[in-house]
Formats: structure tokens, C-alpha cells, sequence
């Protein structure tokens, strides 16, 4: 008896303690200057998607100390509250911890589009801005959300890139007409996958390309064979693929063994822009697509001396984080310019520092440039329609941007692919 | 008709890895009658090994393949020692949740140990294939497939000629008999243990050169194993071979005809037919 | 007269239950409102899994199937044709029953093993379904519900209104389970759980009787599916269906006490808190909380198998005892 | 005639357990089944009351064809048993373990209680009624079983070896018992190895060998007949039996 009630004291005792570290804190939202500025976090840290919702996490860090080094944001230094959120039930959980226990006022994530959604109908009613750099769903700037800004580009205009610049520019290097193109599209099933597949068939029908297949697949996939060979017999000159790490590099792996490589290979995102992609596969990468945003651009892009410096010390900080990883990933960009450009160049122009004055400095500041090379110009919806996807082409191990021409620093190689199948 | 024969060939070399990992199940099931759902992290944990010992050592899974094998056997044994031994007279459903508990802890673990990064082991055999006629074969795949052949008969032939594995045939088939004909069961229970973490650990090291380790590598071959385990007849180790071939061709041929989103749905749509159809599994006597 | 009250521990439980109610009053913290709508949610959703699984004693590692039929009737219902998720609850309660009936038909006959695992084969199927139907359900995209405030259309802006109904939807299924408890049903389910022939030769229909209470149980589950999506107001199936979520009912209920009214209720009075703070707060290490949170339970599986009421009611009884016994509680 | 058994044959793969055997039973009766281990007697109740399916021939219980009826149903109709190996549910209480068998034949709580406290006093258990089954000894565990069968307020109550290992005493209070029981109305098949107890209790008694019926008699009939000397005691002696 002793024992559980000794048992209970514990837990009620490590109950509190929680709860009273999180309350103590929990009056932090108003604006007095002394007070630091309060912003959260939320990525998947633990999960399935753990992995780039880490790098991310490290890479908001990294901006939040960049902007705290140079004085903060309006004289008042960011503290960071961070959050697990695995999936979308969690994250709205614990967006309501960031926005009702801690008082944050602008919340970074998401990744994951679901985990968007669902993080906007919290900080929707409660007045707290979401700044997403990860999630690329439609639906997030299509909803009417008010304080909702994505910085980065819509999913169905990524797929649509990458079908647009094969018309116009790879269909003449394979000497196909582009409405004598067979084209494929393979992508995961998440919604990830699916917004960016569907933008890419929308645009395909628009465009009048054939479309001889598409497939979806779990993520988690272990032996891709059945799939390749059902792409096999279609024989598709360009196959459109969205695909995280994993399973890009089983897709190659696979077409290469069956000898089933189409032509050209144009892969969206995650998946063929990671770093680890060309480093596992090696040289077979190279003249392999990958639409995304821009990502890794070279520092004389940026005209701007401070952006060079603080992107180049954005890099340094998280390769030495990352030890592993030969390149910073796009995921982790993306996450930077959003909480860079958001509390470098937004957050002074806000009148007052609450969902009213954010708002309208978002929508109002027009900037030429952000650390992804394309600048910020909001729409009413919250969308940033600056944002471009940009074609990139993995040449020698790097990734090598080959449109649009303004951030160009590369010719377009390996059209058709050397490995590609009879 | 190539590309059909091809893909059955692909799914008979993935079926051979299933039923590896499924004939450790088998035997614990049948021998120590226990539902492990934390079978499937084994596989993690053996993936997670073969990664070190290449990334400290730079030997390959096959070179380190005995190395890992005894460190399973000796994670097995713990497991079994700490946890799955006192719960051996519990409640089916106690035990089930133990083990939902346990793989709940496993992945933890790793994520804290190993990060979620994606580990991947790189070996020039990678993407070799070797060619027979029009057909191509991937030749890990085949290594894994033969290996995991072989390892499932040489368990097979244990469990016929040797003295412990006609005593672990006995316990399957009535344990209070065979206590009294004097064997000592706990013992047995744990040899069986480990003998099946072990088995799933070599699967795990056979698929480490086409497949990354990550926390969660494992969760879905849990419910895969013990699908081809039920289809298989429960305790038979040459049932779940055959079970593990077949879930591998049924999804295989699923993944071309209907699509690969439909894989899974496939097996688990073949798995409710046989139970509603065929209740003792396919190879099962009635 | 108070005394034998108290000491009637299932009185003291339902004090706990009710009273409950005040938490998300007392905590102004919008914070901890959350947590309490989930932990209410959460109990309700444990307690209609126990109704059938915990006193059969067959584990169904598959109810998030019908926690999903649930969200998706009621959210589809809504978004195509305006229909309020009053009625839409209702509706997908109709749709899991005859789910539950179909599935239930081929799989309740089935033992041990066999039926927790073909549980896990309908509801993956069903899940694969939903994302592959992409022209009804959106697929992996999933469904959000566009923020209206209304009573017909069951948003509301604060969380109070969440937080009573979540409540009143866990109060009702704890009713429905106390009263099964002292029903022919109950005693029925409870002894096939521990012997199906010897419950049959007493004239126990197990057929008729498992399937009932399935059906019951996942209709219940069903409206906890609707609540879900209600309130978090974003379903897409490879979270609402995933198997984490009805691993998650097991655990509610086996760390309160499987087969008990009110065991799941405290199990999610217990955990939910638990660990969603210690997801809050563990943050810095990924992975720990899922580590504690699992050896937690293998803790109280391996020393307590009976889940935490049994202490709690010792304590109950130790505690109101003492208060009982110096003649003061007439 | 309460129950009419017409050559029932069940037969497991090639082996009848039981071939061809008929009774008949008039109501009020009791009736003792014996026969040396593995003569087929519990199959025989097993086939009675429905729990296993018979191959060949025809039960017929007052007045209604039982034959190819679940077990369940038969239950509802008035045919009720105990195990040889008792099977408690060990979880509930004594009185939740009668009250499984109080709920037969009626859907109300109460009623279902004040059957299943009249079965505990009948076989005097009333005063363990809160205690949980798995806690009772080997003897109270037999008269729950007994309490179980009874609360589901049968017409023919088949008895499978209630006495095996009581002590003495236990076996004289077991007898009261099963007096009363009859008392009360009910019809019994008793299978019974403690001979002095059934020939006490019987009225007739039937003798299986290798599933099928040697004879039918009264006590004494029985006790004289050599053939059942030689099949039955000649075999039993060897045994141990438990």
C-alpha cells in the first residue's frame, strides 16, 4: 500500500513540476521591451519524417542566432520554443502548447502539409502567425487563412514546373515533338506526393503531353520491381517522379537493374534534391533532374555582401551540425529563409508585433531577394508568388541550376541519359 | 509473359527474405507460444548493426554476418531473460501488449541513439545483376534469397535431427507433455527465443545492402511475419516458407497488375480469405 | 450512509468522472484545455474499445478503422452537401455498425491471434481504400474543415464547448459501460472472454452476443471519429487510420485496467496528460518520450497486469476508510 | 420421457467414441453412466447437450428434436452440465460466475441475481458468493460448477464426475446436494467413478465399454452382471485415478 501510494506522490509530483515550468512561463505573449520576443518550432522530431523535421529545427536555430547576434527584432531578443509534432493530431496539440502555454506570436514549421493544416486552425483562432517553409499542399494559402504565409511555392505549381520546362526545353533536345512525348509520373502516396503529382498531370493534359502512367506507393516501400516493370512496358520517354530519400534512390536503383531508365529523369523535391541522393547512387546521377526550390545556389547570387555572409554562415553553422550530410538539404533552406527572412525582413516593418501588424507588414514588404535567390511578394491569400521551383540537374555530384536564367550557373548535361534503357 | 515471369521472380526473391524473418516467428509462436509483436525491430536492430560494424570497420553485412548474428543472439537472449520470461504463464493478450510495448521502446531507442537519419550501406555488389536468358536478377537480392533459403532449412533439419530440436517439436505440440518426459522447458523457450531474434537479424543484415536502416524500418515486417506465419499454419517452419514465398509473389504481382499502392492491401486481403476460407492456413492440416 | 457510499467504489468513480468537468473551467490555460479535450476524448474512445475487446478479452488492433469511418462520414456529409455533423455523426455511427457487422461476421469466430490480426487486415484494407478513392475522399490529401463557428456545424471558437462535449460524449459511453456491466450482455461477454464452450453450455448465444457488443462498440468509436475531426479539423487517413491510433486505445486501457467501466478512463486521465507534457517539454531529445512512455507500460504490464484501478480503488479504500471510520461521516 | 437418446454414433476421424448408444430417460429420474476412462461417457454429454456435433442418430428432449441444435440453444431449452475439469470463470466472482447461468433464461438483473443465490444456497456456496473464482478450493469449485449449471434452471442436468477428488466428507455433502437437486424436480445423468455414491443415488444405471452400451439396470442388476465386472473393474483396476 506504502508503495503505491509512494508510486502516485511521484507522479503527481513530476506532474507538477511540469506543468508548473510550463506555467511559470506561460505569460510571455505581451509586448513589453524588456520581454524577448517569443516564436516556436514545430517539426516532426520523432516519426517517420524525423529526419528533415530535425534539420529543419537546427536550421530555424541557426536564424534565430543570426538575427539575435545582430540585435534581435525590434530590440528585443527571440527565444525559441520548440515542438514535436509527428503528426497532425500532435501538432495541434502542441501548437496550442506554443501559442496558449508559451505565448509565442509567429510559429515556424511544418514540413509536412497535414501538420500545416492542422497548426493553422489552431494559430487561425488565436491570432498567431504561421510562417511555413516546409508543407506545399494547395489547400494551406487556398483556405482563406488570414495569418498564414508560405514563403516557398504551391505543390501543383512545382509539378507544373517541371512538366512546362520538358515541353519547352527537354522534348526538343530528345528530338520528340512535345505531344509525341511519353511521359510517366511515380510518386509517393502522402499528400506531399499527391499535390505535386497532381499539379504535374494537370499541366500535362494543359500542355497535351501523353501520359502513359502514374503510380503512387507507400514511402516505406522495400522492393520497387513490380513497379518498375509495369513502368517498363509503358516506356515512357520522361518520367516525372516525387519521392522522399528512401525510395528515390530505390526507384534508380531499380530502373538501373531492370534497365528500365527512361530518357530523362525529372524528380520534384525531397527525395532527388537530397544531398545523400547523389552521394549513395554516385556517378549515375549525373544529368538527373530535380525541381525544387532553389537550393545551394552559389554565393554570387546574392548581390546583397550581408545575405552572402549570412547564408555562408548558415551553411557553415549546419554542416558542422551535420557532420554526415556533404550538402545542406533543401528542407533545411527553405526553413532558414522562411525564419531569416521572416524575423530579419517583416518583423521590423511591423507596426505593432501582433497578428494585425504582422499581417500587414508580410503582405506589404516587397523583397527582391530572400536566401532561396527568389525574392517575397505576398498575395491576399498569404502565398508567396515570388516563389519559383527552379530546374536543377545533378552534375558531378552537385546540384547545378539550369533554369530559370537569372539563377543559372550551369548547361544542361547527359540529355538523354547515358544509363538510360533501349 | 517476360515481364510477368520477371516480376514473379522478383516477388519469390523478396519472399525468400519474409520467410526468413517469418521462421523465427513460427518458432517462437509455436515453440513459446508467444506473440511478438517487437519481432520486426530485431530486424531494425540488425540493420542498425550491420551499419556500425561497416561504418567502423568498413567490413561489409556478409563479412560481419557472424559477428551481428551473435549479438542478436545475445540481445535475444536478454530480452527473453528480463522481459519475455516472466510473462510466459500470462495472458495471450498481456503478453501481445508487452510486446507492443517493448517494440515501442526498441524504436524509441533508436531514434535516440541513431537519430531518424536514413543509413545506408553502399557495397559495390549494390547494383549488380547477374542475367539468365530475358531474365535479370539483382545480386544481393539473390544472396539474400539463397542465404535466407539455406538458414531456413538448416532450422528445418535442426528441429528433425537433432535432440533440442525434436524437444522444441515436442513443446510445440503438447508443452505439458514434454515437461514430463523430463525437458526442461524454460530452457528450451529461451533457446527458441533466440534462435528467432537471431533469424530475423539475419534477415535484417541480408536486406542492409539494398535498404537504409531507420527507427521504424522494422514496424511493418512485424505484421508481415506474422501473416505469413498464420498463412503458413502457425508453427510450421516449412509452412512459413512457403508463406513468406507467397506473400512475396502475391505482392509482386499486386504491385504490377493493380498498382503498388495496392501491395499491402493485396496480402492482407489474401490473409482474410485464408482465415475465412481456410482457417488453418494453406499448408495447415485440418 | 455516506459511508457505505463511499466505500461503493464505483460511486467514488463516477464522482471522478463528473467532477472532471471542472478541469478545463479551473485551467483558463487554453494549453491544458486542449489537453483535457483530448484526454476526455481519448478516455471515451478507450472505453468504447474495452466495451467489446476489453471484456471478451479479443484485442481488435483495428478500431481505428472505425475511428476513421467516423471522421469521414461526418466530414464528407459536411463538405459535399452542408449536411451538420450532428446528423453526420449519426450517419457514420450507421456506417461503422454495418462495417462492424460485416467484419465482425467473418472475423468474430476467429481466436486469439487469428482475430487480432485479421482486425489489422480490414483496417489496413479500409485505409488503403481511402487513400486510393481519391475522387470521394481526397486521399492522402485529406479533408479540412474550413473554420465556421456555429452550433449546427459543431465549431465553436474557444475550447469550452469542445471540452463539454468531448466530456458529455465520454460520460455516455462510460454510462453505456457501467450499465453493461450489470446487463445480461456484460456477464454474457465477460464469459466467453473466459471460456467460450463452458459460457455456451449456459446458454450464452456467443455469436449473437460478440457481434452485438462489436457493433455497439464500434459505433461508439465512430462518434469519437466525428468529435476528432470536429475539433482538429484537419483528417487525412494515414493519421486517423493508422495503427498507432488503435495501439493507443489497447494502451489507454490495459494501463487503466482492461475490462473494467472505468479503467480506460483512468488510464487516459493518467497518460493522455502524461504524454502529451512529456512530449511538450521532452522535446530536446527526440525519442525520450515514446521511451519513458513505453517502459512505463511494460513496467505496469509486467507488475501490475491488472492496470492501475485495482491500486486505485485499494487507495480508495484506504483513504475514505480512514475518513469513514472516526464516526465524523454520518 | 424427458429425453430420448436414439443410437447416437459420434465418430472422431475413423474412431466412434460413441456408437449406436440409446437411452431413455423419464423425467424426475436419475441416472448413472459408468464405464471404464475413455469408454465414451463425457463425449456422450457433449453430444446431449450440443457442444459436439453427433454423426449418426437422433436426441429428442422433451418432446423437441435436439439433435442438430448449438449448444446454446439447448442450454435455453432445459439441458444443462458440469465439466469433469471445472471451468470457473476465474475472473468473476462466484455469484457473476452462477449469474452467467441466471441470465438463460431471463434479461433482468435482479431476476437473474435471486436465481443464481438460490443455486449458491442449494449447493451451499452462498457464503463464498463474493469471492473470486479462481480463489475456491478444488471442492467449492465443483459445487460452483454445479451452481452454474443449475442457475440456468434446467429440466436435465448431466453431471460429469463432481465427486473426483473430494475427501470423504466433501463426497457425503456432494450426495445431499444432488439429493436436494432432485428433490427440486430435476432430472440427472450423474457419470460417476466413486461407486458407492452412484449406486446410492442412481435409480438406474447405464454401463458403456468402447463407446458402446453393455447394458442398463438397476444397482443391483449392475453390480452382479459379470460382463460388467470383467469390462469395468477388470480395467479399472490398474488406474490411477484422479
Amino acid at each position: 500500500m506504502k508503495k503505491n501510494l509512494a508510486i502516485l506522490l511521484v507522479l503527481v509530483l513530476l506532474l507538477s513540476t511540469l506543468v508548473g515550468c510550463g506555467g511559470g512561463s506561460g505569460n510571455g505573449g505581451d509586448s513589453e521591451t524588456a520581454d524577448p520576443f517569443k516564436v516556436g518550432a514545430i517539426y516532426p522530431l520523432s516519426g517517420a519524417n524525423a529526419l528533415l523535421g530535425s534539420q529543419c529545427l537546427a536550421a530555424v536555430k541557426i536564424a534565430i542566432d543570426i538575427v539575435n547576434a545582430n540585435g534581435g527584432v525590434q530590440g528585443r531578443q527571440v527565444q525559441l520554443v520548440e515542438a514535436d509534432a509527428p503528426d497532425p493530431t500532435a501538432a495541434t496539440t502542441e501548437a496550442g502548447r506554443l501559442v496558449d502555454q508559451q505565448g509565442v506570436q509567429v510559429i515556424f514549421g511544418s514540413l509536412a502539409s497535414g501538420n500545416a493544416l492542422a497548426i493553422a486552425g489552431v494559430t487561425e483562432k488565436s491570432g498567431v502567425t504561421l510562417v511555413e517553409s516546409g508543407g506545399i499542399a494547395d489547400a494551406l494559402t487556398d483556405s482563406g487563412f488570414k495569418n498564414v504565409f508560405r514563403i516557398l511555392d504551391k505543390g501543383g505549381l512545382r509539378g507544373a514546373a517541371g512538366v512546362s520546362y520538358t515541353a519547352e526545353y527537354v522534348a526538343p533536345m530528345l528530338n520528340i515533338a512535345p505531344k509525341d512525348l511519353k511521359v510517366a509520373i511515380i510518386h509517393e502516396e502522402s499528400s506531399y506526393g499527391t499535390s505535386v503529382a497532381d499539379g504535374a498531370e494537370k499541366k500535362i493534359k494543359e500542355l497535351g503531353l501523353n501520359l502513359v502512367a502514374r503510380e503512387h506507393y507507400n514511402s516505406t516501400i522495400t522492393d520497387m520491381s513490380a513497379l518498375v516493370l509495369k513502368l517498363k512496358e509503358a516506356k515512357p520517354d520522361v518520367l516525372f517522379t516525387v519521392n522522399y530519400i528512401n525510395d528515390a534512390i530505390l526507384l534508380v536503383d531499380t530502373l538501373k537493374q531492370y534497365d528500365a531508365m527512361p530518357k530523362v529523369l525529372m524528380g520534384c523535391g525531397a527525395g532527388t534534391t537530397d544531398p545523400n541522393f547523389a552521394g549513395t547512387i554516385g556517378a549515375d546521377s549525373d544529368g538527373i533532374f530535380c525541381t525544387d526550390m532553389p537550393t545551394n545556389l552559389p554565393l554570387d547570387v546574392f548581390a546583397d555582401e550581408a545575405m552572402k555572409n549570412v547564408v555562408s554562415e548558415f551553411r557553415e553553422r549546419f554542416r558542422k551540425e551535420f557532420p554526415d550530410m556533404n550538402n545542406v538539404s533543401v528542407a533545411a533552406e527553405a526553413a532558414f529563409a522562411g525564419s531569416y527572412t521572416f524575423l530579419n525582413n517583416i518583423l521590423p516593418n511591423a507596426k505593432t508585433l501582433d497578428a494585425e501588424g504582422i499581417r500587414e507588414a508580410a503582405l506589404t514588404t516587397k523583397l527582391d531577394m530572400t536566401t532561396l535567390g527568389f525574392g517575397w511578394d505576398l498575395g491576399d491569400d498569404g502565398q508567396n508568388y515570388a516563389a519559383s521551383a527552379n530546374i536543377n540537374q545533378w552534375q558531378g555530384g552537385k546540384v547545378v541550376t539550369v533554369y530559370p536564367d537569372k539563377l543559372k550557373n550551369g548547361e544542361v548535361i547527359n540529355v538523354p541519359l547515358p544509363i538510360a534503357g533501349q | 509473359m517476360e515481364q510477368v515471369l520477371q516480376v514473379l521472380i522478383s516477388g519469390i526473391l523478396s519472399g525468400g527474405i519474409y520467410a526468413l524473418a517469418s521462421v523465427g516467428l513460427a518458432l517462437i509462436f509455436g515453440v513459446v507460444g508467444l506473440v511478438n509483436f517487437a519481432h520486426g525491430e530485431y530486424l531494425m536492430l540488425a540493420m542498425y548493426i550491420a551499419y556500425w560494424i561497416y561504418n567502423f570497420s568498413g567490413l561489409d553485412p556478409y563479412q560481419s554476418l557472424i559477428i551481428n548474428l551473435a549479438v542478436m543472439a545475445v540481445i535475444g537472449y536478454i530480452t527473453f531473460k528480463v522481459i519475455m520470461e516472466r510473462v510466459l504463464d500470462s495472458d495471450h493478450s498481456i503478453q501481445m501488449l508487452l510486446t507492443l510495448a517493448l517494440s515501442m521502446v526498441l524504436q524509441n531507442l533508436a531514434l535516440m541513439f541513431w537519430k531518424a537519419d536514413y543509413r545506408n550501406i553502399r557495397i559495390d555488389m549494390t547494383n549488380d545483376t547477374m542475367n539468365l536468358g530475358f531474365l535479370t536478377f539483382n545480386t544481393p537480392r539473390v544472396l539474400a534469397f539463397l542465404i535466407a533459403i539455406g538458414a531456413s532449412v538448416l532450422l528445418y533439419l535442426y528441429l528433425q535431427k537433432t535432440f533440442t530440436g525434436a524437444a522444441m517439436r515436442a513443446i510445440s505440440q503438447n508443452g505439458k507433455a514434454a515437461q514430463l518426459m523430463g525437458i526442461n522447458i524454460k530452457r528450451t523457450y529461451g533457446l527458441a527465443f533466440v534462435i528467432g531474434t537471431t533469424l530475423v537479424g539475419l534477415a535484417g543484415l541480408l536486406i542492409s545492402p539494398i535498404y537504409p536502416a531507420y527507427p521504424t524500418v522494422g514496424a511493418s515486417f512485424s505484421t508481415l511475419a506474422f501473416i505469413v506465419v498464420v498463412l503458413g499454419g502457425l508453427s510450421s517452419v516449412p509452412g512459413a516458407i512457403f508463406g513468406g514465398l507467397v506473400i512475396g509473389v502475391v505482392e509482386s504481382l499486386a504491385g504490377y497488375f493493380a498498382g503498388p499502392a495496392y501491395q499491402q492491401a493485396a496480402y492482407f486481403l489474401l490473409f482474410i480469405l485464408v482465415l475465412v476460407f481456410k482457417p488453418n492456413g494453406l499448408f495447415g492440416r485440418s | 450512509m455516506i459511508k457505505q457510499l463511499i466505500l461503493k467504489q464505483n460511486f467514488v468513480l463516477w464522482i471522478i468522472a463528473v467532477c472532471s468537468v471542472i478541469v478545463p473551467f479551473v485551467l483558463p490555460n487554453r494549453y491544458f484545455q486542449d489537453i483535457t479535450i483530448m484526454t476526455f476524448l481519448w478516455a471515451g474512445l478507450a472505453t468504447s474499445w474495452n466495451l467489446y475487446s476489453g471484456y471478451c478479452k479479443r484485442l481488435s488492433i483495428g478500431h481505428a478503422a472505425y475511428l476513421g469511418i467516423g471522421a469521414y462520414t461526418s466530414t464528407l456529409l459536411y463538405l459535399n452537401f452542408g449536411i451538420s455533423p450532428w446528423i453526420g455523426m449519426l450517419a457514420g455511427g450507421v456506417i461503422s455498425a454495418i462495417a462492424a457487422l460485416i467484419i465482425g461476421g467473418t472475423t468474430l469466430r476467429l481466436k486469439g491471434t487469428f482475430f487480432v490480426l485479421s482486425t489489422i487486415a480490414f483496417a489496413e484494407i479500409l485505409k488503403v481504400m481511402t487513400i486510393t478513392s481519391k475522387e470521394i475522399t481526397a486521399g492522402a490529401l485529406g479533408l479540412m474543415i474550413p473554420y465556421q463557428p456555429g452550433f449546427t456545424n459543431m465549431i465553436w471558437q474557444g475550447k469550452i464547448p469542445y471540452a463539454l462535449l468531448t466530456w458529455i460524449y465520454m460520460i455516455i459511453v462510460l454510462f453505456i459501460s457501467v450499465r453493461l456491466e450489470k446487463s445480461k450482455l456484460g456477464y454474457s461477454l465477460v464469459a466467453l472472454g473466459e471460456n467460450q464452450e463452458a459460457a455456451e453450455n449456459l446458454g450464452v448465444n456467443s455469436t449473437r452476443t460478440m457481434l452485438v457488443a462489436f457493433v455497439m462498440s464500434a459505433v461508439l468509436t465512430s462518434f469519437g471519429g466525428t468529435l476528432f475531426a470536429q475539433y482538429v479539423m484537419f483528417i487525412e487517413p494515414t493519421s486517423v487510420m493508422s495503427m498507432g491510433n488503435s495501439i493507443n486505445f489497447i494502451l489507454l486501457a490495459i494501463a487503466g485496467g482492461m475490462g473494467t467501466a472505468f479503467g480506460p478512463m483512468i488510464g487516459s486521465f493518467i497518460l493522455t496528460p502524461v504524454s502529451n507534457l512529456l512530449r511538450g517539454y521532452l522535446v530536446g531529445i527526440s525519442g525520450l518520450h515514446g521511451l519513458i512512455l513505453g517502459l512505463v507500460l511494460i513496467a505496469v504490464l509486467l507488475y501490475r497486469p491488472d492496470g492501475i484501478l485495482p491500486q486505485l480503488k485499494l487507495l480508495f479504500r484506504y483513504l475514505f476508510g480512514k475518513i469513514a471510520k472516526p464516526g465524523k461521516g454520518e | 420421457m424427458i429425453l430420448q437418446v436414439e443410437s447416437v454414433t459420434k465418430k472422431f476421424g475413423g474412431l466412434s467414441a460413441v456408437s449406436e448408444v440409446s437411452l431413455e430417460i423419464e423425467q424426475g429420474n436419475v441416472i448413472g453412466l459408468i464405464g471404464p476412462n475413455g469408454a465414451g461417457k463425457t463425449t456422450l454429454f457433449n453430444c446431449i447437450n450440443g457442444t459436439l456435433p453427433i454423426t449418426d442418430g437422433k436426441i429428442i428432449f422433451d418432446g423437441v428434436d435436439i439433435t442438430r441444435k448449438k449448444s446454446h440453444e439447448i442450454a435455453k431449452l432445459g439441458i444443462a452440465r458440469s465439466y469433469q475439469i471445472v471451468q470457473p470463470f476465474g475472473n468473476m466472482t462466484t455469484l457473476q460466475n452462477a449469474m452467467v447461468g441466471g441470465f438463460c433464461k431471463t434479461k433482468i438483473y435482479k431476476e437473474a441475481e435471486s436465481i443464481a443465490l438460490r443455486s449458491l444456497e442449494l449447493v451451499r456456496l452462498d457464503h463464498k458468493k463474493d469471492l473470486i473464482a479462481k480463489h475456491l478450493n478444488l471442492g467449492e469449485r465443483k459445487k460452483l460448477e454445479i451452481a452454474k449449471a443449475l442457475s440456468t434452471q434446467p429440466k436435465l442436468l448431466l453431471l460429469d464426475e463432481v465427486m473426483a477428488g473430494l475427501t470423504p466428507s466433501e463426497v457425503q455433502e456432494m450426495v445431499k446436494i444432488i439429493h436436494s437437486i432432485n428433490d427440486s424436480g430435476v432430472t440427472l445423468i450423474i457419470i460417476e467413478h466413486i461407486m458407492e455414491a452412484i449406486m446410492s443415488l442412481s435409480k438406474r444405471i447405464v454401463v458403456l465399454n468402447f463407446g458402446k452400451k453393455i447394458m442398463e439396470g438397476t444397482p443391483e442388476e449392475v453390480s452382479s452382471n459379470q460382463q460388467v465386472i470383467e469390462a469395468y473393474f477388470g480395467v479399472e483396476d490398474g488406474e490411477a485415478y484422479a
